[in-house]
C-alpha cells in the first residue's frame, strides 16, 4: 500500500511501508499540485515529509509529542472513517467527515491551553478530539437524538453549529468576556471558505478588532463550500481580508500540523498579550464528500483530489517519524490497536445510544419554564396515555 | 399529461420560465453544476450557462439584497435558499426592503421577485433542516405567500408566482419532492391565490396546506371509514388565504380543524381560527380546533413523527370537534 | 413611591441591575456617552464605564452574536437595538441561535440576554422607526416576549427580564416613554408573565398591551359614560400569554375585543382570538373582535393617526361586539 | 465675514472678502487638524484653496465647470440650510443635514454619466441635486407624506434607503444587471462610517468582487455615527477594507471636490472597463447634528468641529476660484439670488405639500392586488363613511 492510496482511500495507515514518498510524490504531482509551498504560504513539513523553516514561525516540539500529533491525526481519521461507515449501516442519519483536514483541525486543537475555549462548526472532529471530548457525543446530532447536547463548559468546546458563521460573533463575545475577566485565556473560531462571505463572519472582525478581543479566527479553507469552488467567495486569498479589519492574516500549509500548530501558538500568544485577533487560513482539502448527502462526482474531477492527496497530512508526518527513526513498527501497531478499540467503542455506543423519550421535546426549550410549554406538554402526555388507555383496555 | 413528482414539476417550471422570458434568473447556493441539494435546479446552468443560473457566495442576505438590485434593473430573479432554517440572514433584506420597497417608491418600482424555500420536516435531517416558517412571512405586508402541495400545483403555482409583480415567497414541502402527480402543461390553472377543496365532505372541514395536504386527505379516507365526511381544503395560498373557500365549507360542514407542522402559537392556523371563528359564529358548531407542532425547536430527528401532527393526531382532533 | 416617567423607570431599572449584579452589561448603538437615543440608558456609562455600558458597531446581528458569546461566558447582557425596525439584521442570530441554544445543549447552557426594543408607533418618525414585530418574535419558541406599560411595570419588568435565565425580548412603548406614574422600588411586583385587569367591568373584555393600554382605558372610560363596563386586560406578557386571566374575564363577560398596533393578520390577536374562542366557546356571545393595523407597511407619519387603532375605533369594534 | 465662520454658520458664503485664509487657517488649526494632506489621502484642492498636484489622480477643469462645481455645492447647502428651518418651523418632522459633506457628494455626484445610477443612503440631498431630482421631492419623506416616493428611474437615482447598509446589495446586483446588458453603465452605493460594520456592507464587496460588477462604493467618512466616532467602528482606515476584498481603495480628501471627482472618474472609468468595483473613502465631516432630533454637545466637542470649519468645502473652491479669477462678484450675485429663488420654491412647497389621503395606506401594497388589503381597505372605507354619514345625519 503507498502512501497515496492510504491516504486517498482514507483508512488508518496500519500496513505502510516505509516508501521513499518524497520522489515519487513529486513525479507523479499533476499541474494543479504545487508540491513547494506558495511563498505566502506558511509551512514546515512538506508533503514529502520533510522539515523545513520559515522566517516568521518556528516550532521545536519533542519525539514524545511529535508522536502525539501524529497519534491525533491517525485516531481522528480512523473516528471520521468508523462514523461514515456508521451511516452507511443506517446508524446516522447523516455525516459531515473531516477527511483531510485532520492537520489542519490537531494542528490548532493541540496549540490550545485548557482554559481557551473553541467555538467549533460542524466539522470539527479532530478539534473535539483534542480537547477530549468524548467522540460519541459528537454522533448524538448525527443520528437524530439530540442537537449536540453536550456540555460546552466541560471541555470548553461549544456546541457545533450548523447556521455557517453565526458562531464566529459567539466566539467574539466569548473573548470580550475573557478580556474583561482578566484572564489571559483565548478563544477561537472555527469556519469554512465559504463562511467567508457571511456578513455574521465579516461583523465579528470589526467587533474583535474594535474591542481587540483575544480571538483566533480559523479559517479551514478545504477548497469547497458544498459545491461551490473558492473562487465563488472571494477573488484573493482569504487570509488578505484580515488587514482590512486591522488584525494580521496568514496563510498556513493546512496539511502540514507543525506549521499549523506553529501559526496557532503564535496567534494565541499574541491574543494573550493583548495583541488582539487574528486570522488564520488553513489551506487545505475536502478529500470526501460534504456530507454523506452530497455527489461530489457532479461538481469536480477526481484528479484535483488526486493532487491533493498527494499532500495527505497523516503521510508526511509518518514519513518525517520515520525518516528519523521517531516511530517504531510498535509505536504503530499501538497506535492500530488503540484505532480498534476506539472504533468498536464508537460502534457499539451508537447503537446502544437511547432514542430520547418522546416527552423530551418540551424539555430545555426554556430554563425558567413557560406557561404554553407546560400546556402542551401535559395536553400531549395526556394524549399519548389515551393510546396507552386504549391499547390497555383492548388487552382486557 | 406528464406524471412526475414535484421536484421534476419544479425543474419543468423553473426551464419553462428561463426559455419564455430572458430576464428570469435563478440564484443560490449550489445551484449551478449541482443543481441545489435536492435537485430542483438540475440542468438548468448547464443548458442557460452561468449568467442565468447563478451559484452565489454563501451568504443569503447577500442573495436576497442583489436579487432586489437585479429586479430593479429589469430581471425576475428566482432565489433559491438552501433549507428553511437558513432564511433568516436575508430577514432584514426580506422584510425591509423587498416588502416595502414598491410602497415606498408609490408603485413606481416593482419587485418581482421569487423567494423558494424548501421547508418543513419528516426528512431526518439535523437541526435548521425541518422548519416551517411561514407564518413570520405571512404576518409581513408586502409578501405573498404561496406553497403547492401536487406535481401540478408546483409547476403551476411556480409558473404563477414568477408571472406575479410582487415578491412571492414560495414555500416547497421537501418531504413531498418525490410524491408523483399528473402535470399538464397546457391546462388553465387556478389562479394563485385560491384555495382548493380536494375532498369533499359535510361532516367538518379539515384546512391543510403544503406536506400535510397528503396527511388530511388520509385522515379524510380514515373518517370516510367510519362514515365521517372530512371534506379537506388545501389552502394553496397564505398570504392571502382565500377566506371565502374556507368559509362557504365551514357553513357547510359547521366544524373546521386546521393543521400544520409550524408551531401552533401564532401559526397560521391562529389566523385561520380567528377569522372563520368570527365569520362563522353563527355556523360553529364546536370551536376551531388546531393541530400543529409544538412551542418547542424542531426536534432532533429521532422525535420528528412524534412532532409532527399525524394522522392519529389530526383524527384525535376531528373527534373531539365532531363530538362537541 | 416616586413619580416619574417609563423613560426614567427603565434608566432607574437599569441603573439598579448594574449595580446589584457585576455580570449584567449595557451594549448596543449609542447607549454610552448619548445614553440612547431615547436616554434609557442616560449617565449610566459615566457611573459604570465603558467595559458595562459598550457603544457598539453599527451591526445589529453584530451585537446580538456577542451577546450571546458574553452570555455563554456567565454574563448578563441587556442589549438595546435602537428602534423596532432595526431588529431585523439580529433575527437569525435570535431565532436560530439565541432562542435554541439552551434546548441545543439540553439545558447546559443558559442565554441570559434581553433584547430591549423601542417599538410601535406614534411619534411622528420616518420609515422603520414605528414598527410592531412582537408576533415575530412571540411565534418563537424558546423567546419570551414582554411589554410594559407603565412606570411602574417598567422598572420591574425590566429588572425580572434581567433575572430571567432565558433571553426576553422587551419591547418598550416608545410612544409612552414621557407617559408618568408611580414607581416603588420596595413594592413586590406581580410575576412577569402575569396579565393584569387595570380596569373592571361586566360587559365585555378588552385586551390590550404596551401602548395600546393607555387607548383601551380611555375607551373604558368612554364606554363607562354610556352605562357600560368594559373591563381592561393589559396582556403584559406576549410568550407566554396569560390565558388563564384573560379566560375568567370573558366567562364573566361573554365578550372579547383585543388590540395592538401590529398588523391584525397573524397579529397576536390572532392567536388570542383563536385560543379564548376554544377556551370560551360556550361562553361567548359575540365572536372575539380585533383592531389593529392594517395588512401594510407602517405609512408615512401623516397617515399613522388614521393607521393606529384608535379610541374611535376600539369603541367601533366594542359596539359591534355588544351589538351582537 | 471669514472663511472659517462662513463655513461653521453653514451659511452661503455671500459676503466672503477674498482674504488669505491659507495662513491663518494653518495659524490656528489645532492639534487635531492636519493641513497638509496626510500621504494616504489624495487631496487636489489644500483647504487654503491652493492646487496641488497627485500622482495618481488629476483633473483638469475649464472654468465654465469649475463655476458649475461651486454653484451645486451653494445651493446644496442652501438647500439643506433651508430644509433644517422648515424643519424648526415645524414643516418637517426630521431633517438629515448634510453640511460639511458637500464636495464629497457633488464630486462624486457630477462624476456620473445621465445612465450611471446612483443607490444613496438618507443624506445624499447633493448628489439627488447633480442627478437633477427635485429638491421638493426629497423633503416627502421627512415632512412624513410619503417614504420617498419618487420614481428611482427617472434621474437613476433610487430612493432613500435608511435601514443602514442595505442599498450597498442593491446596487451590486443593480450592477450585475447592467453588466449582464452588456452596457458600460456603472452603479454607486452612499454609505456611512458607520454603515462599514453591517453584515451586509461587507457581503456587497464579496458579491462585487466576485462577479466584478460595475459599482463604486461610495464612503462617505464623516467621523461619526450618530455619537460614535469612527473608532468605534473599525480600528484601521476604512479604505484599506477593499484590498481584503480583492479590490482598490482609496481614501480621498471628502472636502475637496476635484479630488472626489477625479477620484470616482478613475473609479468608474475602472468599472465601465471590466475591471470590477472599488472603494472610495470620502474623508470628511459631518458638521452638524446627525439629524435634527440629535443633540451632539453630549458627545463631541466643539474644537473638533472648528478645527474641520477650516478645511470647508465651499470656500476652498471660493479662495480657488477667486484667486485665479474665475468668479466676479456677479457670478456671485447670480448664485445667490438663485439660492434665493430656490429656497423660496422650496419654502411654498413644502407648504403646499398635500397630506395623503387616508385610503392611500392601501395603496401600492402590492402591484398585482392582494385580497386582504382590498379587504381592509373597504371595511375601513365604510368605518370612515359611517362617522361622515353620522356627521351628515346630525346636520340635518
Ligand atoms: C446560513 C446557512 N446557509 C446555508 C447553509 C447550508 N450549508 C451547510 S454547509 C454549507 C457549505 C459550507 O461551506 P464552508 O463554509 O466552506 O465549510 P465546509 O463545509 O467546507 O467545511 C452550506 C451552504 C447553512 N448551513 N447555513
Ligand atoms: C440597521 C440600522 N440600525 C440602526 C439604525 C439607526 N441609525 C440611523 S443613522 C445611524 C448612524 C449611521 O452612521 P453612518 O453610517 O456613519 O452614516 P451618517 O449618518 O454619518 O451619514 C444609525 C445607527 C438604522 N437606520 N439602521
Ligand atoms: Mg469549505
Ligand atoms: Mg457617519
Amino acid at each position: 500500500m503507498t502512501v497515496d492510496s492510504t491516504a486517498g482511500a482514507g483508512k488508518a495507515p496500519r500496513a505502510a511501508k516505509k516508501a521513499a514518498p518524497r520522489t515519487r510524490a513529486k513525479a507523479k504531482a499533476p499541474r494543479t499540485a504545487t508540491t513547494a509551498a506558495a511563498p505566502e504560504l506558511v509551512q514546515l513539513l512538506t508533503p514529502e515529509g520533510e522539515r523545513v523553516e520559515h522566517p516568521d514561525y518556528s516550532i521545536d516540539l519533542s519525539p514524545q509529542e511529535l508522536r502525539g500529533l501524529y497519534r491525533d491525526m491517525v485516531l481522528t481519521r480512523r473516528f471520521d472513517g468508523e462514523a461514515a461507515a456508521l451511516q452507511r449501516q443506517g446508524e446516522l442519519g447523516l455525516w459531515a467527515s473531516l477527511l483531510g483536514q485532520e492537520a489542519a483541525q490537531i494542528g490548532s486543537g493541540r496549540a490550545l491551553r485548557d482554559d481557551d475555549y473553541v467555538f467549533p462548526t460542524y466539522r470539527e472532529h479532530g478539534v473535539a478530539w483534542c480537547r477530549g471530548v468524548d467522540p460519541l457525543n459528537l454522533l448524538g446530532m448525527f443520528r437524530g437524538v439530540n442537537h449536540g447536547g453536550w456540555d460546552p463548559n466541560q471541555n470548553n468546546f461549544h456546541l457545533y453549529t450548523i447556521v455557517i458563521g453565526s458562531q464566529t460573533l459567539h466566539a467574539t463575545g466569548y473573548a470580550m468576556g475573557a478580556q474583561m475577566d482578566g484572564t489571559d485565556s483565548a478563544v477561537i473560531a472555527y469556519f469554512g471558505d465559504g463562511a467567508s462571505s457571511q456578513g455574521d463572519v465579516n461583523e465579528a472582525f470589526t467587533f474583535a478588532a474594535v474591542y481587540n478581543a483575544p480571538v483566533i479566527f480559523f479559517c479551514q479553507n478545504n477548497q469547497w463550500a458544498i459545491s461551490e469552488p473558492t473562487e465563488k467567495q472571494t477573488r484573493v486569498p482569504l487570509y488578505q481580508r484580515a488587514a482590512g479589519f486591522g488584525f494580521p492574516g496568514v496563510r498556513v500549509d493546512g496539511n502540514d500540523v507543525l506549521a499549523v500548530m506553529a501559526v496557532t501558538r503564535a496567534a494565541l500568544e499574541r491574543a494573550r498579550t493583548g495583541q488582539g485577533p487574528m486570522l488564520i487560513e488553513a489551506f487545505t482539502y475536502r478529500m470526501g464528500a460534504h456530507t454523506t448527502s452530497d455527489d461530489p462526482t457532479r461538481y469536480r474531477h477526481d484528479d484535483e483530489r488526486e493532487a491533493w492527496a498527494l499532500k495527505d497530512p497523516i503521510s508526511r508526518l509518518r514519513t518525517y517519524l520515520a525518516d528519523n527513526g521517531l516511530a517504531d513498527e510498535e509505536f504503530l501497531a499501538d497506535i492500530d490497536a488503540e484505532s480498534d478499540r476506539m472504533a468498536k467503542r464508537v460502534r457499539e455506543g451508537v447503537r446502544n445510544m437511547p432514542d430520547p423519550e418522546t416527552l423530551a421535546i418540551f424539555d430545555n426549550v426554556y430554563a425558567d419554564g413557560h406557561a404554553l410549554v407546560d400546556e402542551e406538554r401535559a395536553a400531549f402526555a395526556e394524549y399519548q396515555a389515551s393510546f396507552a388507555d386504549a391499547a390497555a383496555g383492548e388487552g382486557h | 399529461m406528464t406524471r412526475m413528482p414535484i421536484v421534476k414539476a419544479l425543474n419543468t417550471s423553473l426551464r419553462k420560465a428561463l426559455e419564455t422570458d430572458p430576464k428570469v434568473l435563478i440564484m443560490g447556493e449550489d445551484v449551478g453544476k449541482l443543481g441545489g441539494v435536492f435537485r430542483v435546479t438540475d440542468g438548468l446552468q448547464k443548458d442557460f450557462g452561468e449568467d442565468r443560473v447563478i451559484d452565489t457566495p454563501l451568504a443569503e442576505s447577500g442573495i436576497v439584497g442583489t436579487a432586489i438590485g437585479l429586479a430593479l434593473r429589469g430581471y425576475r430573479p428566482v432565489v433559491e435558499i438552501q433549507f428553511d432554517g437558513f432564511v433568516y440572514p436575508a430577514y432584514d433584506q426580506i422584510v425591509t426592503q423587498l416588502a416595502k420597497m414598491h410602497a415606498r417608491a408609490l408603485g413606481k418600482v416593482k419587485l418581482p421577485v421569487v423567494i423558494r424555500i424548501p421547508y418543513a420536516g419528516g426528512i431526518g435531517a439535523v437541526e435548521h433542516h425541518s422548519e416551517s416558517p411561514e407564518a413570520y412571512f405571512a404576518h409581513t405586508a408586502g409578501l405573498k405567500v404561496v406553497t403547492p402541495a401536487n406535481a401540478s400545483d408546483a409547476y403551476w403555482m411556480l409558473q404563477q408566482a414568477i408571472a406575479t409583480d410582487d415578491p412571492v415567497i414560495f414555500f416547497e414541502p421537501k418531504a413531498r419532492y418525490y410524491d408523483k402527480g399528473e402535470v399538464s402543461t397546457e391546462a388553465i390553472p387556478d389562479p394563485l391565490h385560491k384555495a382548493r377543496v380536494v375532498a369533499e365532505g359535510t361532516d367538518l372541514t379539515l384546512a391543510a396546506y403544503g406536506p400535510m395536504v397528503r396527511v388530511a386527505l388520509e385522515v379524510a379516507a380514515a373518517a370516510a371509514e367510519d362514515g365521517r365526511g372530512i371534506e379537506v381544503v388545501d389552502l394553496r395560498s397564505l398570504s392571502p388565504v382565500d377566506f371565502d373557500t374556507l368559509q362557504a365549507s365551514v357553513e357547510k360542514t359547521g366544524r373546521l380543524v386546521v393543521t400544520h407542522e409550524a408551531p401552533v402559537f401564532l401559526g397560521m392556523g391562529s389566523e385561520i381560527a380567528a377569522r372563520i371563528s368570527e365569520r362563522c359564529f353563527y355556523h360553529l358548531e364546536a370551536p376551531v380546533l388546531r393541530v400543529g407542532g409544538f412551542h418547542a425547536p424542531y426536534p432532533p430527528s429521532r422525535l420528528e413523527d412524534e412532532y409532527l401532527p399525524d394522522l392519529d393526531r389530526v383524527l384525535d382532533a376531528v373527534d373531539r370537534a365532531l363530538a362537541f
